[in-house]
């Protein structure tokens, strides 16, 4: 069984088609990267996986189920999660409440208006030990608004790890990080284990080549080329796309 | 830009203005008056008006009635229900006065009643309401100025039997003053032989009467009984569509106020109004009220002012018969529900045992003479009642005039 | 001075306020505060943590007020009556939040004032209801316990009650998980549908929890005025208790309590002795925005951190010359 | 019959007045995403300024263009000094327009009093004319007539002018005009001085048919949000079009249906909100 499975999916603003006919197969355990030119629609297909966009055609399976017409709250709750190319996190809040609030999105205490939320132990742990994981345990109480844009990332990655994905879709992880920074997160998507499939888009190929397993090339919201790194590579489609074709 | 803070400093400014020929005045504690008026809002022109024509009845008597000093205490309500009870408790709590005057709307007055006759506070309002001096009366209210309907009832018997109008159209605001003013006439047109054919209840806000004049037909007049800055528009409007032309028209006493006649034009010249103050009624006290508030003000007074003043005089009518004493309260509104008083700015009047005043009701036409617009009185009805010509008993065990009473006749 | 005895000095003082205030007025005029500031707190969970701007709330309040006036009316004891009429409140609240929810921001804004209007104009209009713009009287109050609550002083503290328990099930209801999730639909919706919040829900259950406050608020005024009329419903009515939670700030606990007190004190006390009262409320608006345009509340916290730090620092500086 | 001509005639007369009304509000509220509630405070206020100059004996053509004038003065200084520092804070400006509104009425009433002041069309438009089986008074036509005349000069002003192509530059996408160099600040001004100034005139222009009175800025308001809302923002047709449906509503609703007097604007209004957010002819959702 795969992890992820479209199918003929297509997606049209106005007269404008941003996702044609693409076709896509994630194993379970995967690495994969998408590339492709800005505009290639692939942040349009991250959110017709997780929902937040509605095909015009098409099917998604998400471990052999169908999730096509899921409402998009409930995807997560099947072991989907997603960071944000552009950082969509609660400013106003700590980073501990970030991460705290990604791990209450799936846990029924989220509906909970009598208890302290400052008192539930167990989670604010868990929510300790994921930015923990992301070494950022140290800057847990600070507000977010006060830390660094290499370290929102880092949360972005954090939160969508609290939430113990099956299936975790990266947009730009490496986007806007420094040398170092991009060493850590580096290190730090390496070691995310092997039950956890891993969906992602990325510029950066020095990094992002590195991680990948298998490579998709889209442009113009259409799968190109699909297949290992060398082969991707070695594509003349890929040449012709990125060196001016 | 100064903020006059008007309560205290009132009675400083009036009491140096009496020094000169003030007698001693004994050392008993001023009589105080709370004025309920409105001074902010859209209702604010009655409001300032009534605060004017009370301040100039203070004035007249150098702020001593009956040889007590007067304290004036002025609350704005803000011309809302909630408001109006938040300051008569101010006034009758905090300040302790001896009598209300105020406030200026009906639904203010309803607001305040059962608290007021619970603090057994002697209030003396403007506000027509018919139910407080008829099915629901208050034992410390008296009025005297009019009910609703109080005017419109002789109206609807002018405009059958002089008028010889057969068929009329009402219209006026969708409010319970408007319900009543129209429903008295009704009562009385119809009663005489005319009849309602048709009536038409324009929510308070509106702009434009243009689709309620257009539905007006098959008739030989039209009734209205709007108030504050509506009558303007109405009459505008109503001359504009050439209905005019076609029929006259008629309006209580808020429709044809002396103190709107500056802001008409010649769209109202011919109104049939009745009201129960006129600026043009040839009494000495109302000579130098109007040209006190001319001078004062640079206006003709109308009813608010006019009623505030006559207020005043029933006050000092009051504390004369107990001897300036406002303590026993009881004894107090029954001085003032014996006021009796000939030479006022609306003439004589008395009032019933509900506390309503019994008066002349008088019916003007609108003119342009000397270039001025005025409201020429063309009959008087003398004394009266809230109940018209009808028995009290039958009159009380009907229904309060509404929307929907008396019934349009199919 | 700690929390506890911050709260527990905060008690003490609005449990004394028939005490030192000196006349029946003025615990009358504490009772209206603690109305409108129950009020404006219940607007406060959609304005403050849900980021819903809804200028139709005095038509929930005034649902209120006039559903437990006309059950009286009919005969109905204190107790059934005001539970119908939150019942009922609930219902309503069930309705705005529906319609109102399929928008946000300025779409929501405009939903509920039109709802708001509506309402009105039925209260206006269905006389044989309402009373049409006489209003309704209510003769009585009621005696909890045997407690009769005529008085100035047992109504205050009857009041006073409702009112810390609303300000406790604020309190609770912000400090919890559902109180974070509403606060993150207000930042990210996106992203908490994201997380697997069903922000939907999540809204509509805030809307009636700040739906049965007003509601509460409007059955205490309806018992306060004794009297109910379309006024309460009216635009302006909602523009006032959104311009307490604006002006004292959104998305605290003091804040909507400071701007019920400052609007009912600037409106019942101060017009006594300011007769352009109107024109200084606007001003003091209009200065809160330059001022502290987060609110009085917020922004006094910042102004005294400013000054505590700056005059901490001066003598320091002075030492080290 | 000639009751329904009547009706018709009067629907597209106060369709113009109240295009005039919410013209400016629709253009503020498209490009600078305020919702300006000393909107109706403007109309009554220009109102009284032109009252005031014809009673000085000015003409009425230039009464109403200097009231205009003065009641962009006032708008451009209120965007200068306070909304400027409030973009994207919707609660704070909804606080300092209604506080503003409260301040303006309350000035008003202490200026002009609390007297209903009335005004006179221009001599020559005062008498009605003929139309088919009715007569109409004339002011009431020249008011539609103004109406397109001022519908046409924004409309070559907004299409047709390099300010227009940056205003609607401002109104697709604020961020994007940015980056292309046009200075958005000074746009937000002269917009805000501009939808002020309208409002203003129509105050004026206004006035022979709903007279001045304190209270007049409630009246407004409510007619201009709905308009806005029905014709969706920032569109001028939006706002011409939602006037005439509104004129009609008005005038065949009061007739038709008496029972809902007071909800014959709003209901539609919320139907609108419910089902076609972005309103009939507007381009996003608000």
């Amino acid at each position: 069984m795969s992890a992820l499975a479209i199918k003929g999916l297509g997606k049209a603003f106005g007269g404008l088609r941003v996702t044609a006919g693409v076709d896509l197969t994630v194993a379970e355990g995967e690495r994969r990267l998408i590339i492709g030119p800005n505009g290639a629609g692939k942040t349009t297909l991250f959110n017709l996986i997780t929902g937040e966009l509605r095909p015009d055609s098409g099917a998604i399976a998400l471990f052999g189920r169908d999730i096509t017409a899921l409402p998009s709250r409930l995807r997560p709750h099947l072991g989907l999660a997603r960071t944000y190319q552009i950082i969509t996190l609660f400013p106003r809040e700590s980073l501990l409440q970030n991460v705290t609030l990604s791990l209450l999105g799936r846990s029924p205490l989220r509906w909970n208006p009598f208890r302290r939320l400052d008192r539930q132990t167990a989670l604010l742990a868990a929510a300790r030990a994921a930015l923990g994981r992301v070494g950022l345990e140290a800057l847990a109480e600070r507000p977010l608004a006060q830390t660094s844009y290499g370290e929102r990332r880092r949360v972005e990655i954090a939160m969508a790890l609290a939430q113990q994905p099956r299936l975790l879709l990266l947009d730009e992880p490496f986007a806007g990080l420094s040398v170092d920074e991009r060493k850590e997160v580096h290190a730090l998507l390496r070691s995310i284990p092997r039950d956890v499939t891993v969906v992602m888009i990325e510029h950066d190929m020095d990094v992002a080549l590195e991680l990948a397993e298998r490579i998709t090339l889209m442009h113009f919201g259409e799968v190109v080329v699909e297949g290992t790194r060398a082969e991707v590579v070695a594509h003349p489609r890929t040449r012709e796309i990125y060196l001016g074709g | 830009m100064a903020f006059t803070l008007d309560r205290r400093a009132f009675l400083a400014g009036a009491a140096a203005a009496a020094l000169p020929c003030a007698p001693a005045i004994a050392a008993a504690p001023p009589v105080r008056i709370g004025l309920m008026t409105v001074k902010t809002g859209p209702l604010a022109q009655g409001g300032i008006q009534m605060e004017q024509g009370f301040t100039l009845f203070l004035k007249h008597r150098n702020s001593t009635l009956a040889g007590r000093e007067v304290e004036l205490i002025v609350a704005d309500t803000g011309g809302n229900p909630a408001g109006a009870k938040t300051k008569a408790q101010e006034l009758i709590e905090r300040d302790k006065v001896d009598f209300i005057v105020g406030p200026l709307a009906a639904f203010e007055l309803l607001a305040i009643t059962n608290y007021v006759e619970q603090h057994k506070v002697p209030m003396l309002s403007l506000a027509a309401a018919d139910d407080m001096t008829q099915r629901k009366p208050n034992a410390f209210f008296v009025r005297a100025s009019a009910t609703s309907s109080q005017c419109t009832h002789p109206l609807g018997d002018y405009a059958a039997k002089e008028m010889k109008l057969k068929r009329v159209a009402t219209i006026s605001e969708d409010f319970a003053f408007g319900y009543e003013q129209i429903g008295g006439f009704q009562q009385v047109f119809e009663d005489s032989g005319g009849r309602i054919v048709m009536k038409l209840w324009p929510p308070l806000n509106t702009a434009d009467f243009t689709p309620f004049i257009s539905q007006f037909a098959g008739i030989d007049g039209v009734m209205n009984g709007f108030a504050g800055s509506n009558p303007i528009k109405f009459n505008q409007q109503y001359a504009e569509l050439g209905a005019k032309a076609k029929w006259p028209i008629l309006g209580g006493w808020t429709a044809y106020d002396d103190a709107l006649l500056k802001s008409f034009g010649d769209d109202a010249v011919g109104a049939i109004s009745a009201a129960w103050y006129s600026s043009e009624i040839d009494t000495p006290s109302n000579k130098r009220f109007v040209a006190d508030i001319l001078k004062e003000y640079g206006n003709i007074p109308g009813g608010y002012a006019a009623g505030l003043y006559i207020n005043g005089m029933c006050i000092e009518a009051a504390l004369k018969k107990t001897g300036g004493k406002t303590e026993d309260r009881q004894a107090l509104i029954a001085a003032l529900r014996a006021v009796s008083l000939t030479d006022t700015p609306r003439g004589p009047f008395h009032f019933d045992h509900l506390g309503n005043v019994v008066g002349t009701v008088f019916i003007r036409r609108l003119e342009r003479k000397n270039g001025k617009l005025v409201n020429t009185i063309i009959k008087t009805y003398p004394n009266v009642s809230q109940f018209w010509t009808y028995d009290e008993k039958e009159y009380l065990a009907k229904p309060v005039y509404s929307r929907d009473y008396p019934p349009l006749k199919s | 001075m700690s929390r506890p005895a911050a709260v527990a000095a905060a008690l003490l003082v609005l449990a004394s306020v028939p005490l030192w205030v000196g006349n029946s007025y003025y615990v009358n005029i504490a009772s209206q505060i603690l109305i409108y500031a129950v009020f404006a707190l219940a607007l406060n969970v959609l304005v403050g943590y849900a980021g819903l701007v809804s200028l139709g709330h005095a038509g929930l309040f005034g649902i209120g007020s006039y559903a437990l006036a006309w059950l009286l009316a009919d005969g109905w004891g204190h107790l059934p009556a005001a539970l119908a009429a939150l019942l009922l409140i609930l219902g309503a609240s069930a309705v705005f939040a529906v319609l109102s929810l399929r928008a946000t921001g300025i779409g929501f804004l405009m939903i509920t004032l039109a709802l708001g209007q509506i309402l009105w104009g039925l209260a206006y209009r269905w006389i044989s209801l309402t009373g049409g713009d006489n209003g309704i009287n209510v003769n009585s109050r009621p005696a909890p316990f045997g407690v009769a609550l005529d008085g100035a002083t047992p109504f205050y503290y009857f009041t006073l009650i409702l009112f810390l328990a609303a300000v406790g099930s604020m309190a609770v209801f912000v400090a919890s998980p559902f109180g974070a999730s509403l606060k993150g639909t207000r930042d990210q919706p996106r992203r908490m549908t994201a997380l697997g919040y069903n922000v939907w829900l999540i809204r509509f259950l805030a809307f009636l929890f700040s739906g049965f406050w007003s509601g509460v608020a409007g059955l205490l005024f309806c018992y306060y005025n004794e009297f109910v009329s379309p006024n309460v419903l009216a635009l302006g009515s909602s523009a006032e208790v959104l311009l307490m939670v604006i002006s004292g700030g959104t998305g605290t606990l003091l804040g909507p309590i400071a701007g019920a007190a400052l609007v009912v004190i600037m409106k019942n006390v101060a017009s006594a002795y300011i007769e352009r009262w109107n024109l200084v409320l606007g001003a003091i608006f209009v200065a809160i925005v330059i001022f502290m345009p987060e609110g009085l509340v917020p922004g006094s916290v910042r102004l005294w951190r400013w000054l505590w730090t700056g005059m901490r620092r001066a003598p320091a500086r002075g030492g080290a010359r | 019959m000639s009751q329904w001509l009547l009706l018709g005639v009067n629907s597209v007369s106060l369709g113009g007045l109240l295009f005039l009304l919410s013209a400016g509000f629709s253009l503020i509220f498209g490009l600078m995403r305020i919702p300006n509630l000393t909107h109706g405070s403007f109309f009554m206020l220009g109102a009284y300024f032109g009252v005031t100059l014809l009673q000085l004996g000015w003409n009425f053509w230039l009464a109403a263009l200097v009231a205009a004038v003065g009641i962009a003065a006032v708008g451009g200084v209120i965007e200068r000094l306070l909304l400027r520092r409030l973009a994207g804070q919707e609660l704070a400006q909804v606080l300092v327009t209604l506080g503003l509104s409260f301040m303006i009425a309350d000035l008003c009433l202490m200026v002009w009093g609390g007297d209903p002041i009335p005004f006179d069309a221009p001599p020559g438009l005062r008498g009605a004319l003929p139309i088919a089986s009715i007569v109409f008074p004339t002011y009431r036509l020249v008011v539609v007539v103004i109406a397109v005349v001022i519908a046409a000069a924004l409309w070559l002003l907004l299409e047709r002018t390099r300010l227009g192509a940056m205003i609607r530059a401002g109104v697709d996408d604020e961020a994007m005009a940015r980056v292309t160099g046009i200075r958005v600040s000074r746009i937000f001004t002269i917009v805000f001085c501009l939808g002020a100034a309208v409002a203003g005139f129509a105050g004026v222009i206004g006035g022979p048919i709903l007279s001045v009175y304190p209270g007049l800025d409630g009246d407004m308001l409510p007619l201009a949000l709905i308009v806005v809302i029905l014709g969706g923002t920032g569109s001028l047709l939006g706002a011409l079009l939602g006037s005439l449906i509104i004129g009609f509503l008005y005038n065949y609703g009061q007739v038709l249906f008496p029972e809902l007097a007071y909800i014959i604007l709003f209901l539609p209004m919320l139907l609108i909100l419910l089902f076609r957010p972005q309103g009939l002819f507007g381009r996003h959702v608000p």
